[in-house]
């Protein structure tokens, strides 16, 4: 059971307080002016005057939280970032998202899919065989693909936007031991490594047309606008922090809940991915290059990709049994092929 | 002020008696009169974390220690789903006067976050001699403003351990490859920059840090590398390496849009492309030509990277300057001119911010004619309706940009007779689609298959679109082959795309066929290939994934080029999105619908 | 062009009307009467409107690997069905009027 | 009424859809893919929605009076068909993203 409220329940309990809808208004405008432009000292201060008065009447503004993939995820999060006004550093890095339900499904998930046999055998191609065969999965993979691979008419570029939000269904809708199954399938082999690599189609999910990468602070810049990517990113950062205090090299010590925050993170602007098919290291579609003063800030966010402990662990659990470490729940068994299902 | 790291990391344990020291922050002066005074802060009074009472920070000497003894409770006390460490996230602000206020002065203060772990500070036994000189892993680099005055950065000696190894003396200094400024105050042990620094001359120190630790007789070092970067400040000038004038020809190519020439400005400095606001190192240019059609005319594009200076590999800008027209330029214009364009750094604080550039500009008229060739066209009499007979442009066709011809047929001797005005109807010519071609093409076939219709010479005119300039040019037309007697009728031509095999192929009079029979191309693959069976009405032009103008005006007589429809069967669509570039065995079509299928199936009926 | 397409030849194969003359006695429907009525039904091949799925469907079929009672009752290409009726009036041997429903077919199309 | 069936009991032999495990080499497509796909058809009897036109069609097609050919080229009842169909895509074996249009029945009717 969470402990935390939702906040589209915390915010229907400030409605019936007048002297809350009030404040709560107040702050939605506060933060309207805040994506535009900086806010100057003197408004910054009183916003955050009214957002002291706001959360002293209604703390559960404060801790309420947001379910991952629920219908109104959107609408919660909004709710979530508008009392957080002008976040610090670290607010940044908590995650707006509950991650309760997680621990019993998403330790079998890493346990189950870590029993597949690495004997040469393309693992994501048998991923998504199995996904072929899983009807909600054969037929959302079937829907992103269409949508991140249909040229725009009259041009030669895909609708991204389109392509974001079908490849978010499919990783919200689908089973995780199917959706994270093609995602972080092992491999042994370059054209497995390729396969992976294209499951989320770079060409359309984060590539531009010119081939052009932004500098990664400037996409950060542009995650940080959007209520929904920087819920995912803050998830990201909180759920794959690492910690040389913990065997998974992981501070909340859980690879699932590591793997599904990455997994978040695609069909978003900061979407990531494998870097080629020759291994397992995934980095954002982001440089350096023009960072001025800020180049170890950038070289930061890229590393928390490319040199993550945490990250690598997580994904290098999902395919080789030998490694992996007294993960907090028993395992139950492996996720049974659809091949040898009934029908 | 500001401070040289923006987070510190360490790791506290229960059981750690009030006034312990953790860690100690430092800043930099920004002019010789400052003095720092170091407060704990928080981004809003409210949201005070539960353990913001546990630590205190030195206002003089920015040394974090503890305000409590941290106790067992106090670990539980904090939610956190992991069950070994808890991570506190605290702030520090420096301000150069004394002040009560909490709340933190900007957002992006320094956070001092602190692993606080469930289990007692290991003894000197337990602690290996790094974990005793060094915190476990300082992420975070040191930042030094360039251009500003010496000072202490960073405090190495690791506080929480100064008393768990009594006997042992600990001391520490600094080395490194090339020479640097950096020296270890042996009283504090504190890292101190001993002069002012010059981004330009090197952007990162790669220091090593070393530690000896003595214990009687025995000698340890311990060394970490420590990477001090140098932040930049526009305290460079623009300058040109090379030519500051380009000399640019405009002709055949006057397209809105194109660009020509291109000149570098250099500047030391770095141009940041975050944060958007780019107020460091911000670069304004100004056309200085008055001239209203210059202005209507011409832009000047700035485009700035960033590149590694050849000497020390030290990052600065190229700012690339080129020339770019703002609408077509008509075929008649003829003019030269000399455009001067200041380009200002304006955020260098000294005088010489600018630098002039120079683009001597001579625009050539295009002249509209054709080659001095005459040509010759050969077509069977058999040609069906829409079979091409072959292309003309005008001289340097294919360099044109930014202005289109269009072209007609006109019959030499206006004076013929009716009979032998009908004639000339045979053939028609249309625009190719990048408005380049005159694409001759057959409009009545019965005219080619009468027998007064001997050769036809035309005259095709080419006009420009917008200044009417025109030019002509003859070009003879051979009708080859029997004119036949009887009429042919209005006789319905199908598209030879129907047709699934070669007999019926070959024996068909399809539209748009240049021999007037369909022509059978047969594929070799099993698997879906560019080179796919199908029936076509000239193999040159269909397919060949383009849709050409005369294959556009009806869909039927090329739809393997020109279809928009789904496709049924294993295929691969055109670049455009239009027409199948590959396809699975034979492609055969019913108007535009398209179906690529291994040996179509024969009349297979209802059940 | 002169002896330019409008509209596509629809070759004589295709889905299409025919019409019959047959007495109401002959429908099978059990009318007693000696009227006749035009019948008009839905012949032709439906090859051009096939999709996709026919051409799996019939590799399906062709590999065998489909029981016969089910291979049997697979359609695979579109059926050449009417998709719209007309209902025949007429007077039986007892001078009573009688409508049938949905008799004839008014269009045909190639259906699914 | 009570016990009125709002959907008369579909019997197991009506129009319904089925499903098969193919390779996607084996669709017949001419793709070269080792992926699997659930693919699901049409199978099963449209007696049930027979119309009068059906049965003066059987009538007429029983009475010889159709010349062969065209008696070849008559569905004298609705063909169970898809009335939705479904994209299918895959990677194929130089991993490129490949979507097969209308390839799959989402559900099936009688049609016509």
């Amino acid at each position: 059971p969470s402990s935390h409220t939702d906040c589209l329940e915390a915010h229907r309990e400030c409605a019936t307080d007048p002297r809350c809808v009030a404040l709560y208004r107040g702050l939605e405008l506060c933060a309207a002016d805040a994506a535009v432009s900086p806010l100057a000292e003197q408004a910054a201060s009183e916003c955050l005057e009214r957002q002291d008065a706001l959360l002293a009447r209604h703390p559960s503004l404060l801790a309420c939280k947001c379910q991952r993939g629920f219908r109104k995820e959107e609408q919660c999060l909004r709710i979530y970032w508008s009392v957080r006004l002008l976040p610090g550093e670290d607010e940044l890095e908590v995650s707006p998202y509950y991650d309760t339900l997680v621990d019993t499904r998403m330790a079998s998930l890493v346990a189950a899919s870590s029993f597949m046999q690495l004997d040469g055998e393309n693992q994501c191609l048998k991923a998504a065989q199995d996904c072929g065969l899983y009807e909600k999965c054969g037929s959302l993979r079937s829907e992103y693909v269409l949508a991140c691979t249909k040229r725009m008419t009259g041009t030669n570029r895909c609708n991204q936007h389109k392509c974001h939000r079908a490849l978010r269904r499919f990783l919200e809708r689908v089973p995780e031991e199917y959706s994270l199954g093609v995602l972080f399938c092992p491999c042994t082999s370059t054209l497995c490594g390729e396969r992976r690599r294209k499951t989320i189609v770079p060409s359309c999910s984060y590539q531009d047309m010119e081939g052009l990468q932004p500098n990664c602070l400037h996409q950060q810049s542009f995650c940080r606008r959007d209520d929904l990517c920087r819920s995912r990113l803050a998830d990201f950062l909180n759920n794959c922090q690492p910690s040389h205090l913990t065997a998974s090299g992981c501070l909340k010590d859980s690879a699932g809940l590591c793997l599904r925050a990455y997994a978040g993170l695609i069909g978003t602007i900061m979407t990531p991915n494998y870097i080629s098919n020759n291994s397992a290291e995934v980095s954002l579609w982001c440089n350096c290059e023009g960072s001025g003063n800020q180049w170890q800030d950038c070289q930061r966010l890229q590393r928390l990709f490319t040199h993550n402990s945490c990250l690598r662990n997580s994904i290098s659990w999902m395919g080789s049994p030998d490694s992996l470490p007294q993960d907090i729940t028993q395992p139950p068994a492996p996720r049974p092929s659809p091949l040898v299902q009934e029908d | 002020l500001y401070f040289p790291q923006n987070e510190y990391t360490e790791t506290v344990y229960v059981g750690q008696p009030v006034g312990t020291p953790i860690l100690q922050v430092h800043a930099m002066l920004d002019s010789d009169s400052e003095r720092p005074h170091f407060y704990l802060c928080w981004l809003s009074s409210l949201r005070r974390p539960p353990y913001s009472s546990w630590f205190q920070l030195d206002i003089y000497t920015g040394v974090l220690s503890l305000n409590k003894t941290l106790e067992e409770s106090d670990f539980a006390l904090l939610y956190h789903t992991s069950r070994y460490v808890k991570k506190l996230i605290l702030h520090a602000m420096v301000l150069p006067e004394l002040t009560h206020r909490s709340k933190c002065a900007n957002r992006n203060a320094p956070r001092i976050m602190l692993d606080f772990v469930n289990t007692t500070l290991p003894q000197c036994a337990q602690t290996d001699m790094k974990e005793l000189c060094f915190p476990h892993r300082d992420t975070s680099n040191p930042h030094v403003r360039e251009n500003r005055f010496p000072g202490a950065l960073r405090q190495l000696r690791r506080l929480t351990r100064l008393n768990v190894c009594p006997n042992y003396t600990i001391s520490y200094h600094v080395e490194s490859d090339t020479p640097a400024p950096f020296a270890v105050n042996d009283n504090t042990t504190e890292l101190v920059v001993t002069a002012p620094l010059d981004r330009e001359e090197s952007e990162c120190y790669r220091l090593v840090l070393v530690c000896t630790v003595r214990q009687e007789t025995i000698i340890t070092r311990e060394d970490i590398p420590l990477d001090v970067f140098v932040n930049d400040e526009d305290d460079n000038a623009p300058y040109v390496n090379g030519t500051d004038t380009a000399d640019i020809v405009i002709s055949f190519n006057r397209t809105k849009g194109g660009s020509f020439g291109s000149l570098f400005v250099f500047d030391r400095d770095l141009t940041p492309i975050y944060p958007i606001d780019q107020s460091h190192n911000k670069y304004v240019g100004t056309l200085l030509n008055s001239d209203p059609w210059i202005k209507e005319t011409f832009d000047i594009k700035d485009t700035f990277s960033e590149k590694k200076a050849s000497h020390g590999g030290i990052r600065e800008t190229v700012h690339d300057y080129q020339l770019v027209l703002k609408r077509n330029l008509y075929v008649t214009e003829n003019r030269t001119l000399y455009l001067d364009y200041l380009v200002n750094d304006t955020t260098y604080p000294g005088l010489e911010g600018t630098v002039m550039l120079h683009f001597n500009v001579t625009i050539l008229p295009v002249p509209i004619r054709f080659a001095n060739i005459t040509h010759i066209f050969t077509l069977t009499r058999r040609a069906s309706v829409y079979a091409q007979v072959g292309r003309v442009c005008v001289d340097h066709c294919l360099q044109i940009d930014g202005f289109g011809v269009t072209y007609r047929l006109e019959v030499p001797d206006k004076n013929v007779s009716a009979d032998l005005l009908s004639c000339y109807a045979a053939i028609s010519i249309t625009q190719s689609s990048e408005g380049v071609w005159g694409l001759l093409y057959v409009n009545d076939s019965e005219a080619l298959r009468r027998s007064d219709c001997q050769d036809l010479q035309y005259v095709v005119v080419a006009q420009e679109e917008h200044t009417q300039l025109e030019a002509s040019t003859q070009i003879h037309v051979v009708l080859d082959g029997e004119a036949s007697k009887a009429a042919q009728g209005g006789q319905q031509l199908q598209s030879c795309a129907e047709k699934r095999w070669r007999g019926d192929c070959e024996s068909a009079r399809g539209l748009g066929a240049t021999t007037g029979r369909c022509q059978w191309r047969q594929g070799t693959q099993k698997a879906i290939s560019e080179d796919y069976s199908t029936c076509s009405p000239d193999l040159r032009t269909c397919p060949d994934s383009v849709c050409d103008a005369v294959e556009s005006k009806d869909m039927t007589i090329c739809p393997q080029d020109c279809t928009k429809e789904p496709v049924i069967g294993g295929h691969e669509r055109g670049l455009s999105g239009s027409g199948i570039k590959a396809c699975h065995g034979t492609c055969y079509c019913f108007s535009e619908k398209c179906f690529c299928e291994i040996d179509p199936v024969e009349e297979v009926l209802c059940d | 062009g002169k002896g330019k397409n409008k509209h596509p030849k629809q070759s004589s194969r295709d889905c299409r009307v025919e019409k019959r003359e047959m007495k109401v006695r002959d429908l099978g429907l059990g009318f007693d009467s000696d009227e006749i009525v035009l019948f008009k039904f839905c012949v032709g091949s439906c090859q051009s409107s096939r999709t996709n799925y026919d051409l799996a469907l019939k590799t399906l079929l062709e590999n065998g690997s489909l029981p016969r009672r089910t291979a049997r009752k697979v359609s695979n290409h579109p059926c050449c069905r009417p998709d719209r009726y007309e209902p025949v009036s007429f007077m039986d041997a007892q001078t009573t009027w009688r409508t049938i429903q949905s008799l004839s077919a008014a269009s045909c199309m190639c259906m699914g």
